[in-house]
């Protein structure tokens, strides 16, 4: 199915950009009118995943991090957020709750609130290639009724 | 700043404000930290009424304080969780701790 | 100089991505603590590069349109607005005051506007190929006593 | 809708609300275009008021309003119009028109 609409944002894995990140995605988002819990999740979602760029994909450096979203018609928002960071070398092991490699303050939970907070969570990764976390979730269409009244 | 320290006599309180995240999280710690170490509170309380976004980020600081409050033979308590935030912290089983004012 | 932070963003030519546009330059330029005044000039200029984009780089399509901004130490901001469009044959007369390819309901100011709200405006376009508006605007460094109090 | 349309003895008021851009300008024309050639009122004024935010295509939105109202003979007012829209106002020297309430 084609998108209705898209974007492409691309910024340095500096920590400062973590609320930037989720500003922009929405900021894109707001054109379905979501439900404010609706947009939460997504702005919770994307910051633990922008955030992974930032940790864990390029411990030592700054790299680039670009975000991808689309719209379709019926509601369902794709966003993929990329990296050409270390990668990840098991993936399984990655997701499973509490599994950090990221020390005292991170608590290996990223994962498990982009997949609670979305309607499907999928990450691919080459080691010393990057990652790529595609987060998936439903829009509830209200939006003519929420414009009439 | 995105917080506020206040002590009394019944301890000392951080109150929490704006964003939770990696970023902002590293400043909260910072400052808490810091004050924790000079005074040694019986009692350190996390305020979070005023939080309007917390990420993953918002439990390591959680649990760091926990630790940190344990080493010094303190208690930890979370107040003015929204139901957003709770659900976070369930998420993170960090329920079972008791530490949560609201959820006692 | 280096830019100390910088961000890039790709959309299509819809007019229903012209807030989407503002929102994105708004949320990267927060991070210097802008006053409202400066912040509504930034969103108005941007508004009138992206809305020249939609309406006249690709009168009769849908294309590409990339914003690219970036922050200097001393609070100076560019912003570059990009499209791949028709381009612009006259340069000098575009950018005179009323001269307008619009119609009706353009009314020929989206460059005296540019031009009042920022510090500097440069346009380069190449017919066929497309146009680069670059917008320039200083941000007052307050940053440290806003945070302070 | 990001226009409401009110008519009375005097006249008729279309009251903007939120942004207005290239995008949004288009519906409230339509809805105030369709209006006015129904009732042809003897006046018409564009509320302000509740504008967040203008960039030219507002001045295309006014002008198209005013030739419209001299085709039918009647007048255009602009009012409520903040500092900063009046600022793009006078850009386009739309001033010289005597259609500002708060400018005369
Ligand atoms: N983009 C990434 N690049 C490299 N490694 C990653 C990336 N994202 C996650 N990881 C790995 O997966 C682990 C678990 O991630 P996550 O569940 O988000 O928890 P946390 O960020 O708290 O460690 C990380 O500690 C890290 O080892
Ligand atoms: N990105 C662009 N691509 C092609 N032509 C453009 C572009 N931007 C501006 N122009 C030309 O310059 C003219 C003046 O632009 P402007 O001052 O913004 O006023 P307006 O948008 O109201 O026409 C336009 O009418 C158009 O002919």
């Amino acid at each position: 199915m084609k998108s209705v609409n898209g974007m492409k944002v691309t910024f340095p894995s500096r920590s400062s950009n973590e609320s930037f990140a989720r500003s922009v995605v929405a900021s894109f988002v707001a054109q379905l009118d979501p439900a404010v819990d609706e947009l939460v999740d997504i702005r919770t979602a994307v910051s633990e995943a922008v955030t992974n760029c930032i940790v864990h994909a390029y411990p030592d450096n700054i790299g680039e991090v670009t975000i991808v979203a689309r719209i379709y018609p019926t509601g369902r928002v794709v966003i993929k957020v990329r990296d050409k960071g270390i990668g990840i070398e098991n993936i399984e092991q990655a997701m499973e709750p509490l599994f950090t490699t990221g020390g005292e303050e991170r608590y290996g939970l990223g994962f498990s609130v982009m997949d609670s907070f979305t309607d499907k969570l999928k990450v691919t990764s080459k080691k010393g290639k990057g990652t790529v976390v595609t987060l998936e979730k439903y829009i509830t269409m209200r939006q003519r009724q929420a414009k009439q009244s | 700043m995105s917080v506020r320290i206040e002590s009394s006599n019944e301890g000392m309180t951080a109150f929490l404000m704006g964003e939770i995240d990696h970023h902002t999280a590293r400043q909260i710690r910072e400052a808490i930290d810091t004050a924790v170490e000079k005074s040694k509170p019986k009692n350190l309380y996390l305020d979070f009424s005023e939080v309007s976004f917390m990420d993953s980020s918002g439990i390591g600081l959680i649990m760091g304080r926990f630790k940190l409050m344990q080493h010094y033979s303190g208690k930890l308590t979370v107040t003015g969780a929204s139901e957003r935030i709770t659900k976070i912290i369930s998420l993170a089983g960090l329920k079972r701790l008791g530490i949560f004012n609201n959820a006692q």
